[in-house]
């Protein structure tokens, strides 16, 4: 067969896929796909086996090109989103701090959680903050919302409501105004931390729906950071992580854990102190990584854990390519005529 | 189950054939990507034209030309630009042209100057065995290198000798070096365009398809 | 107010706005803040029972080295402003001017004890007061006497900059005066650069096209001028040869920059007749749709050469990898460190950092070029030493606890910064 | 005469640029000559944009290859040229077009949809960069190699899993753990060198150009 019907038949198989999965998707067929953990371990070992073939034909001088390692990238990012299998994730003491603050407290504490990112870092942060809240309603903790972004507050809705849809929950059993409130989003930066160290209130009037301060029965005894028992940061830049250590950990001596993005965490990383000296935080989650060991701990996987398999995945067949490609030169002969293969 | 309007049912799928398109380019380029391309191309430049208008013209100079007569001067150059297309007075667009080469090489001679070369230096001034003997092994090791690493990598960049006997062997300790930094930033990007692709597989395989649980 | 992203490799639209960002939120932070402590002063109440401590110590200066426009405020903070159990909510500084009615014109963190003034005029005088707030009282401190902030010609505290610019600039000028006086100045070789012709070459033999990218950024970026040099010496050879050349450009300015240069090429070569104003075109703006397109020119023209010089961000590898699969020659060079090894795994040669500004220099084998060469690196061996001698003195300080070795190590440290 | 002029113009243009720095009172000028050059290029735009039009429409009117996708490129050309500078669909004259009307749809929907799959393309190319280039040629070349693949084991459960037998003591050998020392020492070393170089490397450059040694972007004399 020429290559062009070859390829046309490929493309027509593909629009006929993709329109059926989406008529599925829309009338309620299916609800999508998972691979049960055998099934998993079989495409692995597929995979493994077929990166062997390629190795031992890179031995017999028969090099593979660049469009294999393009669909082998491909497949390895795709296939793991359908897995359901467990990759160790080994989590690191600055999670399990964060964690601990949470284990630490009794059911009705106060829990302070501060959303200050836009959609922008949802990939990394959306994950932690899923967790947290999940977490908070498992240990039956009283969460207070606010954001010093300002699409923070949205970010919070959405992840509430993600939360409880998958642990099953309703309206009733998260109470807005008992269990849960938005205080929406304050401009200011430092300054809004500040002045909520004298009085929250002077702060937010009302919530984020225009509920008064007082007619909130979960807040309405907390006067400043004294009444709240742990906080939680989930920051993107600035205002973020920085100036809640600076004035509410520094002046206000508020307990605090931190969830960074992957670019901004070594900057956040001093304030974690060091063995003899503990830090400012009591703990720092870090991009995507951070996102999944907090979703381990809190047993609550969500898209941060799928997508460490699918980038684990992608880094050994990386990893596996370069060793494939150095066999390849050692085989040739150390010629450099490899160029543009 | 759904329920979406016909522009909404219209908008995924157009971000789907317009994603797909792009990816299709890596088998290799067809018609597919050229239709994307074309797209890209003309919308990203006219968004770019109606942003720079705005931002550039109108907030820049239209709205502050009364107070600040300095402005015209800008104007006037960014004019003189526009003679090219005047073949017989052209050579006048070279005025503004070495305004802006003048401009550039002024401003950016003292910044690189002080955040690059002597910010750099200074930073590099450390004790070996950190502040007040504080520092672990490893810390006295990594001091080290940061020190020998810096001092021969400069000595690769001379130019005044030929990279020969000791001073060749220096130079290649600093090629060492600069190869440890490359290898280790190209590793470590590695790791985060991955997550750019996951999340546009995710986009096809979840929001579009539906085929992820 | 606008959140601020942490970002790296990020094009300089972006940067710009994120250099700006911090600008328009100090201004917009200075009314919000106002706006925040004007429904706050309605309710403190002076006569509270507890009075609280003013900051004492207020003294108004001259801010130095400044237009005549700044003043600098100092004071000891208020005693009852301690962390966590301390009174002191905020602190409000109140300028009068000309003997006026005096107006808030800041509102700080508690602990703060230094305010920057700015915006003022030098045929004006100024008094000021702080007042120390907290939540049910407030204690405002002495007025300072009168001042008039003053204009200063040169920015004496940067001395030391102008010294090291003068000593490195000098030296340049110092080996182009020598250079051209005919004296021979050895300059080592660049592989990067000896490939030049050979790849130029290479096209001729095919009969391809080169492809010269001058990366992304605009006219303002000292990249895009030096890649535009090196483009000058392309161009030349690119006439002599007789083959084409084809540039597209994300910026306008660059396009007629280019389209000079190019003429200019085609000039010195004597064949004006052949150029047009084709070889360059401008596609877009757009970062990736700048990429796509050049994507699309690799594949459909198949250039025999590549050149990738210029300020370049994260479509660097895109665009080299694409060079590669279409079995281009690759030459590539750019500034930015976080896009070095993108080339130097997916091109043939490349021009690191530095040397993509002195490759002009050394394409044109021009006397007074290469002296400037020379003259960089007397600013490398003032590094070098600068280094091997402070490091040698900051460790052997540690070593002995010697005074004089840590003053030493300061001077020498102090040489090397600039402060605001 | 054309040809000095110019030069004057680097030239008096270039020092008062670096007299900005150092001279209070001249200090604005480097804020005036940034805003001088966005206006600049907003002129600029007009040769850019139209040359962008030119080159597609002689294609369009050539019927040289490919030109119906000079169609697609004109009418997206177009479109957003009219609803951005003719605010289609925003409220009022006054509203931002960046969050209102069909320009900041356009932009939302097919732009910055289009830019994140096109960077997204990065991981393909890391991919088959790694595989080709990363071999080991000489001595340079495994330096490299070394560096990236631990870096890049120390971000796989491959890389804990491999070193986890280590004793305590040596716990700076483990790949996680040499991972993070590499990119904080010898990385650290490698960009110091580069940065100064650079700078240098500037200064040198800039003094060519404003004393019009290095002068072909200037055209020859005949215009």
């Amino acid at each position: 067969m020429k290559t062009r019907t070859i390829e046309m038949i490929v493309l027509a198989l593909l629009v006929i896929s993709s329109v059926w999965a989406y008529v599925g998707k829309i009338n309620g067929w299916h609800h999508g796909f998972v691979f049960s953990s055998s099934v998993s371990l079989v495409i692995m070992i597929l995979l493994a086996l077929s990166l062997v073939w390629i190795l031992i034909r890179t031995l017999q001088d028969k090099l593979v090109g660049r469009r294999i390692v393009f669909l082998y990238i491909g497949v390895a990012l795709s296939l793991p989103l359908f897995m359901s299998i467990d990759q160790p994730i080994k989590v690191s003491d600055e999670v399990r701090g964060v964690y601990q603050g949470l284990v630490d407290l009794q059911p009705g504490s106060k829990v302070l959680i501060s959303f200050d990112y836009d959609p922008a870092s949802a990939p990394e942060l959306q994950p932690m903050a899923e967790a947290i809240l999940g977490e908070c309603i498992e240990r039956d903790l009283d969460m207070i919302v606010l954001g010093l972004w300002p699409m923070g507050p949205q970010q919070a809705t959405m992840a509430l409501d993600s939360v409880m849809s998958r642990m099953g929950l309703t309206e009733q059993d998260v109470v807005y105004g008992e269990d849960f409130v938005n205080l929406g989003y304050q401009a200011g930066g430092e300054f809004v931390i500040q002045r909520m160290g004298s009085s929250f209130e002077s702060m937010f009037k009302s919530d984020f729906r225009g509920t008064p301060y007082q007619d909130l029965p979960i807040i309405k005894n907390v006067k400043n950071f004294s009444n709240i028992d742990y906080s939680v940061n989930l920051s993107a830049g600035f205002p973020g992580t920085v100036e809640w250590v600076q004035v509410g950990v520094d002046r206000f001596g508020i307990k605090l854990g931190a969830g960074n993005t992957a670019v901004q965490a070594p900057t956040v990383y001093p304030y974690m102190g060091t063995l003899e000296k503990p830090g400012q935080l009591v703990g720092l989650m870090g991009g995507m990584s951070g996102a999944a060991e907090i979703e381990k701990l809190t047993n609550l996987k969500g898209k941060a854990t799928l997508f460490m398999l699918s980038q684990s995945f992608a880094h050994v067949i990386v990893i596996a390519f370069i060793i494939i490609g150095n066999v390849a030169y050692f085989r040739g002969g150390r010629k450099s005529k490899l160029k543009g293969e | 189950m759904e329920h979406l309007t016909f522009w909404g049912h219209f908008g995924v799928w157009v971000a789907a054939f317009l994603t797909l398109g792009i990816y299709s380019f890596l088998y290799r380029d067809n018609p597919w990507y050229k239709f994307t391309e074309a797209v890209f191309i003309g919308i990203s430049a006219g968004y770019w034209v109606v942003v720079l208008f705005f931002d550039n013209f109108y907030g820049k100079f239209w709205v502050g030309r009364g107070e600040e007569p300095m402005l015209w001067i800008g104007a006037i150059l960014g004019l003189m630009m526009l003679m090219r297309l005047v073949p017989k007075i052209g050579w006048i667009a070279r005025w503004p042209l070495a305004f802006i080469v003048g401009a550039t090489s002024g401003l950016w001679m003292m910044n690189y100057l002080t955040s690059n070369a002597m910010s750099q230096v200074q930073s590099t001034i450390m004790p070996l065995f950190g502040e007040g003997f504080g520092a672990s092994f490893g810390e006295i090791i990594g001091n080290l290198i940061i020190i020998v690493g810096t001092f021969t990598g400069l000595i690769y960049f001379f130019f005044s000798k030929e990279h020969k006997g000791a001073f060749g062997a220096t130079a290649r300790v600093g090629i060492w070096g600069l190869m440890i930094t490359f290898g280790a930033m190209f590793g470590y990007t590695v790791m985060s365009r991955m997550s750019l692709l996951i999340g546009r597989v995710d986009f096809i395989f979840r929001d579009w398809l539906g085929l992820i649980q | 107010m606008s959140p601020r992203r942490s970002t790296t490799g990020a094009r300089p639209p972006v940067l710009c706005s994120c250099l700006l960002i911090p600008l328009v939120f100090f201004f917009l932070f200075l009314t919000n803040s106002a706006s925040l402590a004007q429904g706050e002063t309605e309710v403190v109440d002076t006569t509270a029972t507890t009075p609280l401590a003013p900051v004492t110590s207020l003294l108004a200066q001259d801010f130095k080295y400044d237009d005549g426009d700044k003043l600098m405020l100092t004071w000891v903070p208020s005693i009852d402003d301690i962390p966590v159990t301390g009174r002191v909510t905020a602190y409000e500084v109140y300028q009068i001017c000309n003997n006026g009615e005096p107006h808030r014109i800041a509102e700080l963190l508690p602990e703060v004890s230094t305010f920057r003034v700015e915006e003022l005029h030098r045929d004006s005088s100024y008094q000021f007061y702080v007042l120390a707030l907290a939540e049910d009282a407030s204690a405002q401190s002495v007025v300072t006497a009168a001042i008039t902030p003053e204009q200063e010609w040169l920015k004496w505290n940067w001395l030391n900059l102008m010294v090291m610019t003068i000593v490195v600039c000098g030296a340049v000028m110092v080996f182009i005066k020598t250079a051209t006086k005919g004296r021979k100045l050895f300059v080592r070789k660049i592989a990067g650069l000896e490939a030049v012709d050979e790849a130029i070459g290479r096209a001729t033999e095919m009969g391809r096209p080169i492809l010269y990218i001058p990366g992304i950024n605009d006219m303002d970026d000292v990249q895009t001028l030096a890649s535009l040099t090196i483009l000058g010496h392309v161009a030349e050879q690119v006439a002599n040869y007789d083959i084409k050349i084809r540039m597209p450009v994300a910026r306008s300015l660059v396009m007629t920059a280019a389209r000079e240069t190019i003429k200019a090429g085609y000039q010195t070569a004597g064949r004006p007749d052949a150029y047009t104003d084709d070889m360059v075109s401008y596609i877009t703006d757009e970062q990736f749709g700048y990429v796509a397109a050049v994507n699309g020119i690799m594949v459909r023209e198949k250039p025999a050469t590549v050149f990738l010089l210029g300020a370049f961000f994260a479509e660097s590898l895109i665009l080299a990898e694409t060079g590669n699969s279409v079995g281009a020659i690759q030459i590539a060079g750019t500034a930015r460190p976080a896009q070095l090894p993108f080339f130097i795994a997916a091109c043939d040669f490349t021009l690191i950092g530095e040397e993509l500004f002195a490759a002009s220099a050394y394409l044109s084998d021009e006397p007074k070029a290469l002296g400037s060469l020379k003259g960089q690196d007397v600013g490398k061996g003032i590094a070098m030493a600068a280094i091997i001698i402070g490091v040698t003195l900051t460790t052997l300080a540690t070593l002995t606890g010697a005074e004089w070795m840590s003053s030493a190590t300061e001077l020498i440290r102090s040489w090397f910064v600039v402060t605001d | 005469m054309r040809r000095e002029i110019p030069l004057i113009i680097t030239i008096s243009v270039g020092f008062l640029a670096i007299l900005s720095f150092f001279s209070p009172p001249f200090e604005p000028l480097g804020e005036d000559f940034t805003l001088f050059f966005d206006i600049i290029a907003v002129f600029a735009f007009f040769l850019g944009g139209g040359n962008l039009m030119r080159v597609h429409i002689d294609k369009l009117i050539k019927r040289k290859k490919d030109w119906g996708f000079s169609i697609v490129t004109l009418v997206g050309f177009l479109v957003m040229l009219v609803a951005g500078l003719g605010k289609i669909g925003a409220e009022s004259i006054t509203s931002d077009i960046t969050r209102e009307g069909l320009f900041s749809t356009l932009y939302y929907n097919v732009h910055l949809p289009l830019g994140s799959t096109m960077y997204a393309l990065l991981a393909f190319f890391v991919a088959s960069a790694s595989y080709r280039a990363f071999r080991a040629k000489n001595r340079e070349a495994t330096v490299l190699l070394i560096a990236a693949f631990i870096i890049l084991l120390g971000s796989t459960p491959i890389g804990q899993m491999l070193t986890n037998w280590m004793p305590e003591g040596m716990s700076i050998l483990e790949i996680p753990n040499l991972a993070v020392w590499i990119m904080s020492s010898p990385n650290l070393a490698g960009q110091r060198a580069i940065m100064i170089g650079i700078g240098l490397g500037v200064v040198s450059m800039s003094l060519r150009l404003i004393l019009g040694i290095e002068r072909t972007y200037l055209g020859k004399d005949s215009g």
